[in-house]
């Protein structure tokens, strides 16, 4: 029982709180105040990954009950990644929302950390259940971020956006209510375990709640078909909240990781590897259809939010293979790709604010104030977001290429790979030829420079693609241990029999 | 809001602390206590949304006024009942009854009186409070139904508020 | 660490550059030399090693996973590169302080040549194919960034863009290829690659690994069919066409084909795929070369052609061909920078480039004029000059290749065909350019010799082809050895340079060339009538119109799937779920388990169908909006009866409540909504919706059957036990809320709580003007708040106060709980609302619903805490009994405070939520006639 | 439980079904809006009220307890039902619902 | 008898329900669905007592409690709804 | 009974999807009303059917499965959480569009504009 689980959930439950107070107190402070909860946030996180990073799992279990009885949050190697990738995410998407973004209402930190919150629940959490009312606490701060800003523009995406996850949750529910009706537990280790011997009308309960549980999850990282409502929600959300937004569609692949990987991993039995045929080639066209929609992206918000679709395919192919190495590789991708695309949009952000109306659309228009700044962060999010060398998303590449070595799947996943970041390359050398060299001399009211804040976090985000090159080594062997406490379910069921806490009241 | 010891509405906390007594299921030392402190602790809460007290100037004629409330009700219900069931159609008629009350309450009572008893609606209050709409359902003529009205509970109810 | 600081230096200087570049082009040009002659020093001690055929290797873990590691290798052959590229690098250095003009980005130049110039150290250095491949995709980017380096002019962006397509993506290709080997062989270290040749070679995946790695070599040194990038690459500032485009980034090609002789060559594949594309490219270089006016569009395609015959004799197979090879990557590199930098003084004196234009100036600048002829001799072949002696062995190489039958005879033919063109073009070159009559319309009048210094690396180069050309085996011969012996990874075979081997064959091919060529400058104007009969492809267009086409299509694809249109989105989600569900529902089929099913009672069967009956009606008639929202309460309604019927007092009351506020919720929002919804869609849409709706709930209804008969155990009995000793209470379902699942509890209040927050967030500067009237003729009454309504509602806001408490108070123990009795109190406020109005009601209320909800959430989450000073985990609850006098004994339970924070956030939440909506109309639309009563 | 009590806990069910039911066949029947209001406001007022008292009588004597919670539903019933009505006449009035045929009177148009 | 009487009683009252709403889908105008609605509450609030009555339990007495007020405010609502547009200004 | 229950729920899933898949937010709104109705029963009768077992303590001698109960509360909430947010959504939608279409209907300008200058040269 270790008390710093608790510490990334209730550092922004309760900034936030102090958020829903203060809403009159002077914006410096309110300003002030969230930022010091987010790095908090981070330094939890910190801590978490250290204390993981021993390879043994550690739970916490509120109330003092007994898992499965109880709700469990439970640290791993795993979590502790996606907690720091989402502090450090959010940090700097943070620090970006600092520089003017938050203005315009008074709820907007308070909705940030919330969502901070819902993000920590979901890694952090081994109940089922829990983890549904971890992604409802996720997705209505989200929706209220979406909605955050002026303009009409956001808002039909986002009712898409919201409808299409209500009606996600709806499944979830579903899904839940099918499993546990033969399982009779929602504990996620107590269900793997209970899910080996199952058979007959059983097992077809379950199977089908797991495979809808899978469309549940694929909704939320956005596959394809269901990946559509994602470009147009966030090319339009605010920026900052666009590039936190680069790690919501993280979270369902980490739900597909914990829960298929877990639950129905290699040792389910009949139900072993469940849904991982169907997830391969859908996570292959989905890559495709993003490099499509990126290909004929109008605006550089939208070539980045076509881009989230690309990695979601990306990461999702060596998932749905489901070897150590490709895990391993998919980790890695992850860590890149979640950076590299929240910086791009904070970046085409910078961009639309310094081109007057023709904002961040691909078209002629005036030169930009600090093109130069600009043009460089473009470019070296642009490098690591197509995955050319020498920045992190090519390692990303090359790990997932070279975990899988064999078999027709090689082939398809090597072309589309492939021939997917050759297309991605043109789409953005397009874009940024266009958009930082093909200028006119217009009348354009000299835009504002940049402020410190936003640039500094921009860089610092896109900056980071570069220290993931640098850090390959021990990032690698990390996720490698990570892949392999993945696979290794016996060790995460034993945490049924940690003991608690003495019988105290 | 929580300045004064007092009871600001003596009435309502009686009420409330009678219906706590209901609630619990049987008056005990729990009970009481309870029903005390929050007898006097909602209507300091909500005095707000009363501004202005019903007086009763003659209490003692509640009782009666119920029970003869109960009574009709149980009457109306039957003949209402009757009604229905028999396959003659209804005579119903609109009637505008001249309010002598005055106070806002004293008219809702007599409005909820005249619902809840023979045939009878009140289906409007007109926007000077003079006049109340009265729907009945079968009825000989209108005056019939306002001399009823007038003296089996507008009479009672002047007593008890004027 | 000597070897990676070679690479590195590069880099590093191009971070500083930016910074020197304040002091003026020659502080930069200095400075950017520093590291390219550091890494020259470094590289001098090694000479002695390498001389024997010796091989040095730094190698640094990086990423063992991966196989990556920062590994250096050095030897002849990368010895040869490095110092062609850091010589030829210095020597632009040089060129371009006086080629740019002051106000240019010189920093953004310097910086950019330098980081081409470690990428470029790195690919021929690299030990590791995987590391080579990160430089050379390094080399793909910067060159993209040095074409496009006059951004205004659109042919730079164009011919960047369409560079960095083809180099960029052969690189992906090669890549694929890297891999596979790296796989085959099991290591990505050179040492391992090169001695794995027989495993690689027969392996099955050689094929596929050999095509993506020739891809590779090929797309990078511009072999046909991929040969078009590189004449568009010369917008580029004339330096980084001598640099980048003839002399370095070009030969990263051949480079690799050496670099992997040992390992993938001596195969026919090898040799028809590698010999036949240098064949092609060298006659279609050659060709177009002669064709063009434009003088770096000549030089451009001689490269080309160049760079075919270089390939062609890497293809051929044997040994000398390789040496050959080696040996005219140098000389071509010499002559051609020496070529480019002079038409580039011509450019920069002249402001012209076209051919047809600038002649006869020798008269203007006898100088640079000689030096330009002695290179373009050595471009022909002619003797005394290096250019000879390389052709004069390719010529010989041609003539050894023993091809079968007629065959025999191609490659002689095409080693003189293109021999011909080469002086033929360089004819046209020194005699077009420099006699040839007079100048015609030069933009800048008359031209002079450039800035002395301008000259020099011409003149190094110039003189460095004489050299060889003259001594090859004092000046170039160890090295070349060295280099060969690194690229065949076994002896060497014996070789001689030498200026004259006798009168034999490979001389009159010489002569055939050389007096042919001439002959053919001589006729030239009939090859130009000849190519004027057809139409000239510019390949940047169409490249261009490729790239606009696939846009263009994407777009429309994108637009066509990605329409917008909830409905499709949706339909997708529900199909999604039905066809994964599909397969284990039809093995299902119609289940009934072992537990069979249970007799029906007749009052429950009626309720049941009428819910079935009203959900049926609501969606039937769902575009009378308001009738639909009366028949969802009734739904509602028989809803919460049910979870009643079946055991569920807590959620029955749940229900009815949350189903009672939703109304109203729905209500508020249908009076700024028409009443009514259109008929839209299509009878066959309309059929398919409801195909997808009744396999939907078809599916939903064997899954229910079938899960309701089996029987059942759970963890519960656990719940049951422990709720009342360990939980203190025995409504189970509210201990499992505030105790055993109290962080769920705790989760889902957060979700009220953001809720209510965003939904104010969202309405906060949005007006709506509600419709005058209800949509069928009748206006809204000016009665805003009927009076018997209003006074009604007094009473029972306190009424509904004390039953929310009791809820509240009974709701461990008995069905009840901080939600419900929230949430009756919300609804008591709500009929304040109702009935007085927002602004009698809000004048009664002293606190803002953000603090409740802040002080709800602080209650349930301080409760929480509390238990961690006691060292239990968080949300671990207690519970005692208490006796006080008079009242009695009673059970405080630490879940209460919970509850209570549950109760608080509910209130906040809902009214916030509810008092936005009703705030939506800035002034209520029409009057109210009086204040309430 | 005495054999009284009983029979009045039955009878009074009884009674209170039929008024429900017959509050119920009223709404149905009867012809117009104005009249069918009355149905519910008395008949199934009163036919709730009975089953209430039923309920108390029984767990009077079966828990041996005074229960006055269903009371407490009956009072909040017969507080709401005319203000409910009220409401809803106004309603139709102000919608212009027509009464029928031989109504005397008018409704008001406010 | 007691349970005979029950029965009977809860018959009645589903009876009346499914009357209810029978004028509830009939309407004809929103007042009388309206109404039926209204009515409909009730019936649940005298289905509940009886379920409690049948099961020989209080626990669901709260439950009809609920019904009777969020019943009212649900009706006000409507009403109001139908004639002013706007329930809370 | 579980026939009927069973019934009860399909219906409940159908219709809501029907409504779900209209084309304007108020139906969309209902139909998921509906919907979450459907999915709050189907988890309730996880723990199955049972009359008079309510799970408190000392009020039956066999309880049903509380569990389902409380997660069904839970569902409860935060679907009307949920609810409330997408009917305001659909509200500003209203507002800002003139038209409760749920793809906001009115023209928007072309999102993308091929760049016809870049495509065919200038």
């Amino acid at each position: 029982m270790n008390d710093w689980l608790l510490a990334p959930i209730l550092i922004p439950l309760l900034g936030a709180i102090v958020q829903a107070f203060m809403g009159y107190a002077p914006i410096s402070l309110r300003r002030t105040l969230a930022l010091a909860t987010t790095v908090l946030i981070l330094v939890s996180a910190i801590v978490l990954l250290i204390l993981a990073n021993d390879g043994s799992y550690r739970i916490y279990a509120f109330g003092n009950w007994q898992p499965p009885f109880g709700i469990v949050l439970v640290l791993d190697r795993l979590a502790a990644l996606m907690l720091v990738v989402t502090a450090v995410l959010g940090l700097l998407s943070h620090i970006y929302a600092v520089g003017g973004a938050d203005e315009g209402n008074r709820q907007f930190h308070g909705l940030f950390l919330f969502q901070l919150m819902g993000l920590n629940i979901a890694f952090l959490t081994g109940d089922l259940f829990n983890l549904f009312v971890a992604f409802e606490v996720l997705l209505i701060a989200s929706y209220g971020l979406l909605m955050h800003g002026g303009g009409t523009a956001r808002t039909v995406p986002g009712l898409h956006y919201v409808v299409l996850n209500l009606v996600g949750s709806a499944i979830f529910l579903i899904s839940v209510g099918m499993i546990y009706s033969v399982t009779g537990t929602l504990n996620m280790a107590d269900l793997a375990l209970a899910v080996r011997g199952l058979s007959g009308a059983d097992l077809e309960i379950v199977r089908a709640g797991g495979l809808m549980l899978l469309v549940v999850f694929g909704l939320k990282a956005a596959i394809l078909p269901l990946c559509f409502w994602l470009p147009k929600a966030y090319a339009k959300a605010t920026a900052p909240v666009a590039a936190l937004f680069a790690v919501m569609t993280k979270v369902g692949t980490y739900a597909i990781l914990r829960v298929y990987l877990l639950v129905f991993g290699d040792n389910a039995g009949p139900l072993a590897n469940l849904g991982m045929d169907w997830l391969f080639p859908l996570a292959l066209i989905t890559l495709a259809m993003g490099v499509i929609g990126a290909l004929g992206a109008g605006s550089l918000k939208n070539l980045v939010a076509w881009q989230v679709i690309i990695s979601v395919g990306t990461l999702l192919a060596p998932v749905a293979l489901g070897s150590e190495a490709g895990l391993s590789a998919a980790l890695f991708y992850l860590l890149s790709t979640t950076f590299t695309v929240g910086g791009l949009f904070l970046v085409s952000d910078l961009v639309s604010s310094q081109r007057g109306s023709a904002a961040d659309r691909i078209i002629t228009a005036p030169k930009m104030r600090n093109r130069t700044f600009l043009s460089v962060l473009f470019l070296v999010g642009a490098v690591a977001a197509a995955g050319i060398p020498p920045l992190s998303g090519f390692f990303g590449k090359i790990l997932i290429l070279q975990s899988v070595q064999s078999g027709a799947e090689m082939g398809w996943l090597w072309s589309v790979l492939l021939i997917g970041s050759f297309l991605t390359v043109i789409a953005y050398s397009r874009a940024g030829s266009i958009v930082f060299w093909r200028t006119v001399d217009g009348h354009l009211e000299r835009p504002a420079r940049l402020n410190g804040r936003v640039s500094a976090s921009a860089g610092a985000l896109i900056a980071l693609t570069v220290t993931l090159v640098v850090l390959a080594g021990p990032i690698t062997r990390y996720t490698d241990a990570t892949a392999a406490q993945l696979h290794n379910t016996a060790a995460y069921t034993a945490i049924l029999q940690i003991p608690m806490v003495a019988e105290g009241n | 809001m929580l300045d004064r010891l007092t009871f600001p509405q003596p009435w309502l906390s009686v009420l409330l602390f009678t219906t706590w007594q209901f609630l619990s299921n049987g008056v005990s030392g729990a009970s009481v206590v309870m029903g005390l402190v929050l007898a006097w602790l909602i209507p300091q809460i909500t005095s707000g949304f009363w501004p202005e007290r019903p007086v009763f100037v003659k209490a003692w004629r509640v009782p009666a006024y119920l029970l003869r409330l109960v009574q009709d009700i149980i009457v109306a219900s039957f003949s209402v009942a009757r009604l229905i069931l028999s396959p003659r159609p209804p005579r119903p008629v609109f009637v505008a009854y001249p309010l002598s009350l005055e106070h806002p309450l004293a008219i809702t009572i007599l409005a909820s009186t005249i619902s809840l008893t023979p045939g009878t609606v009140s289906a409007d209050v007109s926007d000077d409070q003079k006049t109340l709409l009265v729907h009945t359902l079968d009825a000989d003529s209108a005056q019939e139904v306002i001399d009823a009205i007038h003296n089996r509970y507008e009479k009672p109810l002047m007593e008890m508020f004027q | 660490m000597s070897l990676p600081l070679v690479v590195f230096l590069p880099f590093l200087g191009a971070l500083a550059a930016p910074l020197f570049a304040l002091g003026g082009r020659t502080a930069i040009a200095i400075a950017s030399s520093v590291p390219a002659l550091i890494a020259l020093a470094v590289l001098f001690p090694f000479w002695e090693t390498l001389a024997n055929g010796d091989v040095v290797v730094q190698s640094y873990e990086w990423l063992p996973t991966l196989g990556l590691s920062f590994s250096f290798r050095l030897d002849g052959l990368s010895l040869l590169f490095a110092l062609l590229i850091l010589l030829i690098g210095l020597l632009v250095i040089l060129y371009s302080r006086y080629y740019l003009k002051s106000h240019e980005n010189v920093g953004k130049f310097y910086a950019l040549l330098l980081c081409f110039m470690g990428s470029m150290l790195g690919i021929v250095m690299a030990s590791n194919l995987l590391l080579m491949m990160i430089f050379w995709e390094l080399t793909s980017l910067t060159s993209f960034l040095l074409i496009s380096f006059w951004t205004h002019k659109q042919g730079a962006r164009r011919g960047a863009r369409m560079a960095l397509a083809v180099t960029g993506g052969g690189g992906l290709a090669l890549l694929a290829g890297i891999l596979i080997i790296g796989n085959i062989v099991g290591s990505f270290e050179l040492d391992a690659v090169l001695a794995a040749g027989d495993q690689i070679k027969a392996h099955a995946m050689y094929p596929v690994a050999l095509t993506l790695v020739l891809l590779g070599a090929f797309t990078k040194s511009a072999q046909f069919p991929f040969h078009f990038w590189l004449p568009h690459a010369m917008e580029a500032p004339t330096p980084i066409s001598a640099y980048l485009h003839s002399a370095t980034m070009v030969k990263a090609g051949v480079f690799l084909l050496a670099r992997l002789y040992p390992a993938l060559a001596g195969t026919e594949m090898w040799f028809y795929m590698v010999s036949f594309t240098g064949m092609a490219t060298l006659l279609l270089g050659a060709y177009v070369a002669m064709l063009k006016h434009d003088l770096k569009g000549l030089l451009a395609y001689s490269t080309v052609s160049n760079l075919g015959l270089i390939t062609l004799l890497f293809g051929m197979g044997t040994k000398l061909a390789a040496i050959a090879a080696l040996f005219h990557v140098i000389n071509h590199a010499t002559f051609k920078a020496s070529l480019f930098m002079a038409a580039g003084i011509v450019d920069h004196e002249t402001g012209t480039r076209d051919m047809r234009r600038i002649n006869g100036l020798w008269r203007y600048m006898p100088h640079t004029a000689t030096l330009a002829m002695v290179a373009a001799s050595s471009m022909a072949g002619v003797p005394l000059l290096n250019g000879f002696l390389s052709k004069e062995m390719f010529f010989a190489e041609s003539l050894a290749l023993n091809l079968p039958g007629l065959w025999g005879w191609l490659p002689p033919i095409v080693a003189i065909l293109a021999g011909i063109f080469a002086v033929a073009y360089s004819a046209r070159f020194v005699h077009d350019v420099f006699f040839n009559g007079k100048p015609v319309d030069l933009p800048i009048y008359p031209p002079h010799e450039p800035p002395r210094y301008m000259k020099i690396p011409v003149e190094i180069l110039v003189f460095a082809c004489i050299m060889v050309g003259v001594f090859p085996t004092i000046s170039v011969g160890p090295l070349i050895y060295a280099a060969a012996s690194a690229t065949l990874g076994e002896a060497v075979p014996d070789y001689e340079l030498a200026v004259f081997h006798g009168f034999n064959l490979p001389l009159m091919m010489s002569l055939i060339a050389f007096f042919g060529g001439l002959l053919m400058y001589s006729q030239r104007q009939r090859f130009f009538d000849f190519h004027a009969r057809f139409r000239e492809i510019d390949e940047k267009a169409v490249f261009e119109a490729v790239v606009a086409r696939c846009v263009n299509l994407a777009n429309r694809f994108t637009g066509k799937i990605e329409s917008g249109s909830l409905q499709r989105y949706a339909m997708l989600l529900v199909v999604a779920v039905i066809a994964m569900a599909f397969l284990p529902l039809t093995n299902l089929g119609l289940y009934i388990g072992a537990s069979g099913l249970t007799p029906v009672d007749w009052p429950t069967a009626i309720a049941a169908g009428t819910l079935i009956v009203s959900a049926i009606i609501t969606a039937v008639m769902h575009r009378e909006r308001f009738f639909a929202l009366v028949m969802l309460s009734v739904v509602g309604l028989v809803v919460s009866l049910g979870f009643a019927r079946f055991s569920a007092p807590d959620l029955a009351m749940t229900q009815l409540s949350v189903e009672v506020v939703t109304i109203v919720l729905l209500m508020l929002a249908l009076y700024y909504m028409p009443s009514w919804t259109p008929l839209e869609t299509t009878t066959p849409r309309r059929i398919r919706d409801i195909a997808i709706a009744l396999t939907a709930g078809i599916g939903m209804t064997l899954v229910t059957l079938a899960m309701l008969t089996r029987p059942f155990s759970s963890i519960s009995s656990f719940f049951l036990e422990h709720s009342k000793p360990h939980g203190g209470g025995t409504n189970v379902v509210n201990v499992i809320l505030v105790d055993f699942r109290g962080f769920d509890t705790l989760g889902e209040i957060s979700v009220l709580a953001i809720a209510a927050l965003g939904i104010y967030a969202m309405l906060k500067n949005t007006a709506l003007t509600p419709p005058s009237g209800d949509g069928q003729g009748h206006p809204w009454t000016r009665d805003a708040h009927p009076m018997m309504l209003a006074q009604i509602a007094r009473p029972m806001l306190p009424l509904a106060l004390m039953v929310s408490v009791y809820i509240f108070l009974r709701g461990h123990n008995m069905p009840g709980g901080g939600f419900i009795a929230g949430l009756i109190t919300s609804v008591a406020l709500i009929l304040q609302y109702i009935a007085s109005g927002m602004v009698w009601t809000e004048e009664r209320i002293s606190f803002r619903y953000h603090n409740v909800i802040g002080l709800g959430l602080l209650f349930a989450t301080v409760c929480g805490a509390g238990s961690l000073v006691f060292g239990y985990p968080f949300l671990t609850s207690t519970f005692g009994h208490i006796t006080w006098p008079v009242v009695g004994e009673f059970e405080v339970a630490s879940a209460m405070v919970f509850d209570l924070g549950v109760y608080l956030t509910v209130i906040g939440a809902t009214l916030l939520a509810l008092v936005s909506i009703g705030r939506l109309s800035p002034h209520s639309a029409i009057k109210s006639k009086k204040e309430p009563v | 439980m005495s054999l009284i009590s009983e029979y009045l806990v039955s009878a009074l069910l009884l009674l209170g079904g039929a008024f429900t039911l017959i509050g119920a066949l009223g709404l149905l029947r009867l012809p117009d809006f104005y009249t069918r209001l009355h149905a519910p406001t008395k008949a199934t007022t009163l036919g709730v009220g009975a089953i209430m008292l039923s309920s108390v009588i029984y767990f009077s004597n079966h828990d041996q307890q005074l229960g006055f919670s269903e009371t407490l539903i009956t009072v909040f019933l017969f507080l709401t039902a005319p203000v409910s009505a009220n409401i809803l006449a106004k309603a139709a009035m102000h919608i212009g619902v027509k009464p029928v045929r031989g109504t005397r009177g008018r409704p008001w148009e406010q | 008898m007691m349970t005979a009487a029950l029965y009977i009683t809860i018959g009645m009252v589903t009876l009346a329900a499914v009357l209810n709403v029978c004028r509830l889908i009939k309407g004809p105008d929103a007042p009388d669905r309206v109404l039926a609605l209204d009515t409909l509450y009730v019936n649940a609030i005298a289905l509940i007592i009886l379920l409690g009555l049948v099961l020989g339990t209080r626990l669901y007495l709260e439950a009809a409690l609920l019904i009777a007020v969020m019943g009212f405010v649900g009706t006000v609502a409507m009403g109001k709804y139908l004639k002013r547009g706007s329930v809370i200004e | 009974m579980e026939l009927m229950f069973a019934l009860v729920i399909g219906t409940l899933t159908a219709t809501g999807v029907y409504l779900l898949l209209r084309a304007r937010t108020f139906p969309v709104v209902v139909g998921l009303t509906l919907l979450s109705y459907g999915v709050n029963l189907f988890l309730f009768s996880t723990g199955r059917l049972v009359t008079g077992q309510q799970p408190i303590i000392g009020s039956a001698e066999h309880y049903t499965d509380p569990l389902p109960q409380a997660l069904v509360l839970t569902a409860i909430v935060i679907g009307f959480a949920m609810t409330a947010f997408v009917v305001v959504l659909s509200l500003r939608s209203l507002a800002d569009h003139d038209d409760d279409h749920v793809d906001g209907r009115r023209d928007e300008p072309p999102l993308r504009e091929i760049d016809e200058t870049e495509a065919n040269g200038q």
